[in-house]
């Protein structure tokens, strides 16, 4: 019992620091798969030895190398900003928008399954309780255009909220199809459920569940794979869906009048809930903190549950990067029509499908 | 069509009241030039309608529409062209520098909208009839017409400088 | 004994300072914001070859409002002056201005006869570095961008608390 | 009982500051939500009085005046200008002198091409064509640096003549560059030309008929774009441009219909391919022999009165030149006008943005490829 409680403290603190951190190595890492995408660089001359030259007042170190610590001079520098409410604003909602943002995306932090000992809330509606707290956010995102007074900034938040309400409903009902087959949604099950070999993973069936016939399942699990992490795309203002902070289009969408930490919050958070979507898509689809392989789950290693998951999730993360500085931008019209003409209508059809498998074959 | 025939052509329509003459290469005092013809400026409306929709004259291309300063008086000169004929012409109509007004082509070509509005601006030409008179490149509260002759330039427009101090009077008009 | 003594020797200072100026210095985000002809040099300087992204000059953000920077890249017109100085006061402090190329330094070959060109930005913002060129180099940007980061870092805190 | 809701129409301000119109364009947009009802465009604010300059500089220094007009093809307006101050002087370049302009146009063609389509893909939200067509630019770059001395704003080619000779050397480069930009813009063409996304963004957006296209001067890629097969190149030849074999390319609406945002791209990633056969030709034809300053004229004491109307294929279009000369001794022209293509083609604005939506109207204008410089002049 006692055992429990100690990991349960561990897992919030960790969870704590990852949310800090996930922000900032996110950051960075866009910035080098950009330069990396586009013949260039990236951050180069700020490391943490130029830091440590500024401390000691000398040149002593080498100034740096691959940039390591560009995210952590972008922080320092956006908490010396100047604070400004534009005139004209609604004071209370423009303070409050950042929070609820924040709030919500970090607030779905708590029920992610990091390993079998590492979940911090291991509530039985995790998933249930992930999607509604991080949908939370698009309150912000309409407080935060409402209320800076500017006309970039509300039709960026109009279209945003058009985008995540509508984007609901195909990730909801392509992960009812795994709610389905696994019986329960607390996330913690659904991992355990997909322990073993690789094959076991939700995204090549239900063959963990039933045997080798989950197998029929195989297709319908990779398009709903394909969806939700379309849709996550979407949910989290990701290109090609970036519609709402479309810089050519919208300046800079519904934090246009936000400055310095308010600014910073806002792009933490969307970080965030980039981390946030493809961890579920890990948990769900990706076997979690299994590493496919039996016998190095077996092995006991410490903390390489965790490492597992949050890598998978990186390299999701990866992918989501590639896609934005490949792919244009869909307008928005277009962006309803994808949702509500193609993947709404493909996720009701795996639907349908898991629960006639789930019907006759099980 | 040779730019006599053009001539010829206007002339038979419009009587010689409204197209005054025919300048070709080496005449008028001129050395070099492309053939142009003279025209009462108030005129110019429906000869560009005529222009344009006419079988065998079809210029459906206005290239330009400058304003020239005479001193004496304020030109505007049309260059047109035709895609489907490949024949070209120059119009040029002379209004009076006092009260400057030429008929609008605005309607007939969309381009000449702004080349027209342009001039307005850059010449205070007024154009009879355009559908939107205002100033494009300065502000509306410019004053003057900076590229008439007599153009002095202002010491200051909106509480900054436009011309220093110590060069003040000093450019801005030709000599 | 007086409390700027104390502020502009102490140990503490000097390293709040470093820290905070090496954060300034290492985050400078640019308007993305072009004038005229300099702004394509500005464009290929954050571009492949020259790329300003190493010094952490990369974010180009399109609102004021998240910038520390404004490269006025090219001819200011009266026109256009009205407008840089309302964006100039939308940005947030610590703000920076590099006027880039002659036009905005001073005029540059519009100086003469241009009747609707300012005659520098200097007369409307307060500028912190001079790029000369027509148009500058990107070479000449990069070198701008670190005399400003050399302005930067002589920045302090205590100043600013006893004046 | 009946309920009615009222809604109102927005004002949006979009510009001058503003990430993609492409300078310092202002457009004020009157929208019913998303949807654009009216569009109207400002412009003035880069006006730097070209033409007053050109009242009080003689005719050699108006040139570099001419090259901060369309700054991203500073040769092709040097050239321009000097068509028609050597139609007034009727001065008759030497060969040598014309295949060196032949070269660096259509080298400055092609680097004003690589930015009308990187910008119109960063518009359409596709970053990463953009730079690495900017790495190709900046090989062009460095041709020109090497033969004109000045990175963008060049003042090479002179009336009479060109400014600075070239050596075999740098003919060789050209010729590698050539080989090597082909490759290189094949892969922006597979990135970008026929992504999903991309047509389904520009495909039948912003459609100009032919008619429409000629009666609001568009002309160049964008006359083009329309399904017009008119090139000054070809149609009115200029130069030594009836030696070279080269094509038009023309839109056909491929993806769409005749004349949208695509195929007046299209039109511009061809027509780079159709330069680079021009510079392979034309460094085919050069010979290195003969004096490039033959025909410069000494002074500009003796014009002859009269005025002149000239038109070049600029990378935007038909530049046309009008220079009113009063003759004699006055070494500055009487009148100089520059009927500039993006002015004309920016004039359709407020005509075909009616009734899109607001994305729309930032492809419409990115397609368009205006650079302001040349519009306010």
């Amino acid at each position: 019992m006692d055992n429990i409680l100690v990991w349960t403290m561990i897992s919030i603190l960790v969870m704590v620091g990852l949310v800090s951190v996930v922000g900032i190595i996110s950051i960075y890492l866009e910035r080098k798969v950009s330069a990396f995408m586009q013949d260039r660089l990236g951050p180069m001359e700020v490391g943490f030895g130029s830091l440590a030259n500024a401390i000691i007042g000398k040149k002593t170190f080498k100034e740096g190398r691959i940039g390591l610590a560009q995210s952590l001079a972008d922080g320092l520098k956006l908490l010396q900003k100047e604070d400004i409410v534009p005139k004209g604003a609604d004071v209370f909602l423009f303070k409050l928008a950042p929070m609820i943002v924040f709030g919500g995306t970090f607030a779905a932090f708590a029920a992610l399954p990091l390993a079998e000992y590492f979940v911090p809330a291991d509530i039985n509606i995790g998933l249930f309780y992930i999607l509604a707290i991080s949908s939370f956010g698009v309150t912000g995102i309409l407080m935060a255009g409402w209320a800076s007074n500017n006309k970039w900034g509300l039709l960026g938040a109009l279209r945003s909220t058009a985008q995540m309400v509508s984007y609901e409903i195909p990730i909801g009902v392509s992960l009812i199809s795994i709610v389905m087959i696994c019986g329960t949604l607390s996330l913690k099950e659904m991992v355990l459920a997909q322990s073993g070999w690789f094959w076991n993973w939700h995204l090549f069936g239900a063959i963990s569940h039933n045997g080798a016939i989950g197998i029929v399942l195989l297709p319908v699990m990779f398009i709903n794979f394909l969806i939700y992490f379309t849709c996550s795309l979407a949910e989290t203002n990701r290109a090609p869906f970036d519609i709402p902070e479309a810089e050519s289009e919208l300046v800079a969408g519904y934090h246009t009048e936000y400055t310095g930490m308010r600014f910073a919050i806002f792009f933490l958070a969307e970080y965030g809930a980039i981390f946030v979507g493809n961890a579920i898509a890990v948990t769900l689809f990706l076997g979690g903190w299994n590493s496919g392989i039996p016998m190095l789950d077996e092995a006991n290693i410490p903390g390489i549950a965790p490492l597992i998951f949050i890598t998978k999730v990186f390299v999701l993360i990866f992918v989501v990067m590639w896609v934005r500085w490949t792919l244009p931008r869909l307008r928005v019209d277009q962006l309803m029509n994808l949702c509500w003409k193609y993947l709404i209508p493909f996720t009701l059809f795996t639907f349908f499908y898991v629960t006639i498998y789930k019907v006759f074959l099980t | 069509m040779t730019p006599e025939e053009i001539f010829d052509k206007l002339k038979e329509k419009f009587g010689e009241g409204k197209i005054l003459r025919l300048t070709l290469p080496s005449q008028n005092g001129f050395d070099v030039c492309d053939p142009f013809i003279d025209v009462e400026p108030l005129a110019m409306t429906e000869l560009a309608d005529f222009l344009k929709h006419d079988k065998d004259l079809a210029f459906d291309q206005c290239c330009c529409i400058s304003g020239v300063d005479l001193k004496d008086d304020l030109q505007v000169v049309y260059h047109l062209f035709s895609m489907s004929k490949l024949h070209k012409i120059c119009i040029k109509a002379t209004a009076k520098r006092d009260n400057p007004i030429v008929g609008t082509t605005a309607h007939t070509w969309g381009v000449a909208n702004w080349l027209e509005r342009e001039t307005w601006d850059m010449f205070g030409i007024k154009f009879k009839d355009h559908p939107d008179h205002r100033r494009i490149l300065l502000e509306e509260d410019w004053e003057g017409f900076p590229l008439r002759k007599d153009y002095k330039f202002p010491r200051f427009w909106r509480g900054m400088e436009v011309t220093p101090e110590e060069e003040e009077g000093t450019y801005g008009t030709q000599d | 004994m007086s409390l700027d003594g104390i502020l502009e020797e102490g140990v503490i200072t000097t390293t709040v300072d470093g820290v905070l100026n090496w954060a300034k210095k290492s985050s400078i985000w640019p308007m993305g914001f072009g004038l005229a002809c300099c702004a394509i040099e500005m464009m290929a300087t954050g571009a492949s070859r020259f790329d300003m992204a190493r010094f952490g000059c990369e974010v180009f953000r399109p609102s004021p409002r998240q910038c520390d920077l404004m490269i006025v890249a090219g001819t200011v017109t009266m026109k256009m002056a009205v407008r840089v100085k309302r964006l100039y006061e939308q940005m947030p402090e610590p703000k920076y201005v590099i006027s880039m190329g002659s036009c905005s330094n001073c005029g540059g070959p519009y100086w003469q006869h241009g009747y609707h060109v300012l005659k520098g930005v200097d007369r409307i913002i307060p500028v912190d570095v001079y790029v000369p060129g027509c148009p500058p180099r990107p070479e000449a940007l990069l070198e701008g961008i670190f005399k400003l980061q050399e302005k930067i870092n002589q920045q302090t805190i205590a100043k600013k608390l006893v004046v | 009982m009946e309920h009615k809701i009222e809604t109102d129409f927005m004002i949006i301000n979009m510009g001058p500051q503003h990430p993609s119109t492409h300078g310092v364009l202002r457009l004020e947009l009157k929208t019913d939500g998303e949807i654009v009802m009216a569009c109207r465009p400002f412009l003035g604010y880069l006006h730097r009085c070209f033409e007053k300059h050109c009242e009080s500089l003689d005719y050699l220094k108006i040139i570099p005046f001419t090259d901060r007009m369309d700054y991203l093809a500073s040769m092709n307006n040097n050239w321009a200008f000097c068509i028609a101050i050597e139609k007034l002087m009727g001065i008759k370049v030497s060969e040598k002198c014309e295949y060196l302009r032949v070269i660096v146009g259509e080298l400055n063609r092609i680097a004003s091409h690589i930015i009308a389509f990187g910008t119109f893909g960063l518009d359409i939200g596709a970053f990463t064509p953009f730079l690495l067509a900017f790495i190709q630019r900046e090989k062009i770059f460095d041709l020109l640096e090497e033969a004109s001395g000045a990175r963008m704003l060049y003042n090479y080619i002179w009336v009479g003549g060109v400014a600075r000779d070239v050596d075999g050397d740098w003919l060789k480069k050209t010729k590698k560059f050539c080989q090597e930009f082909k490759p290189a813009l094949d892969e922006v063409d597979e990135l970008l030309s026929l992504n999903k996304i991309f047509v389904e963004r520009t495909a039948n957006v912003g459609v100009v008929t032919k008619e429409m296209a000629i009666s609001y001067g568009f002309t160049g890629p964008n006359l083009r774009g329309s399904g017009v097969n008119w090139d000054l190149r070809k149609n009115e030849p200029y130069s030594l441009y009836t030696k070279f074999d080269f094509n038009i390319p023309v839109g056909a609406g491929e993806q769409g219909q005749v004349g949208d945002c695509w195929d007046r791209y299209i039109i511009r990633i061809r027509e780079c391919r159709e330069s680079i056969k021009i510079i392979e030709q034309a460094l085919e034809g050069i010979s290195l022999e003969g004096d490039i300053y033959e025909t410069v004229p000494k002074n500009f004491n003796k014009m002859p009165k009269g005025e002149v109307y000239a038109r070049s294929e600029t990378p935007r279009g038909e530049m046309g030149i009008y220079v009113v000369s009063e003759g004699g001794k006055a070494p500055v022209p009487y009148r100089v006008k520059v009927r500039s293509p993006a002015f004309c083609s920016l004039s359709i604005l407020e005509e075909i943005c009616k009734g899109v939506m607001i994305s729309d109207v930032i492809a419409i204008l990115g397609s368009v490829d205006i650079v302001l410089g040349e519009v306010d002049r």
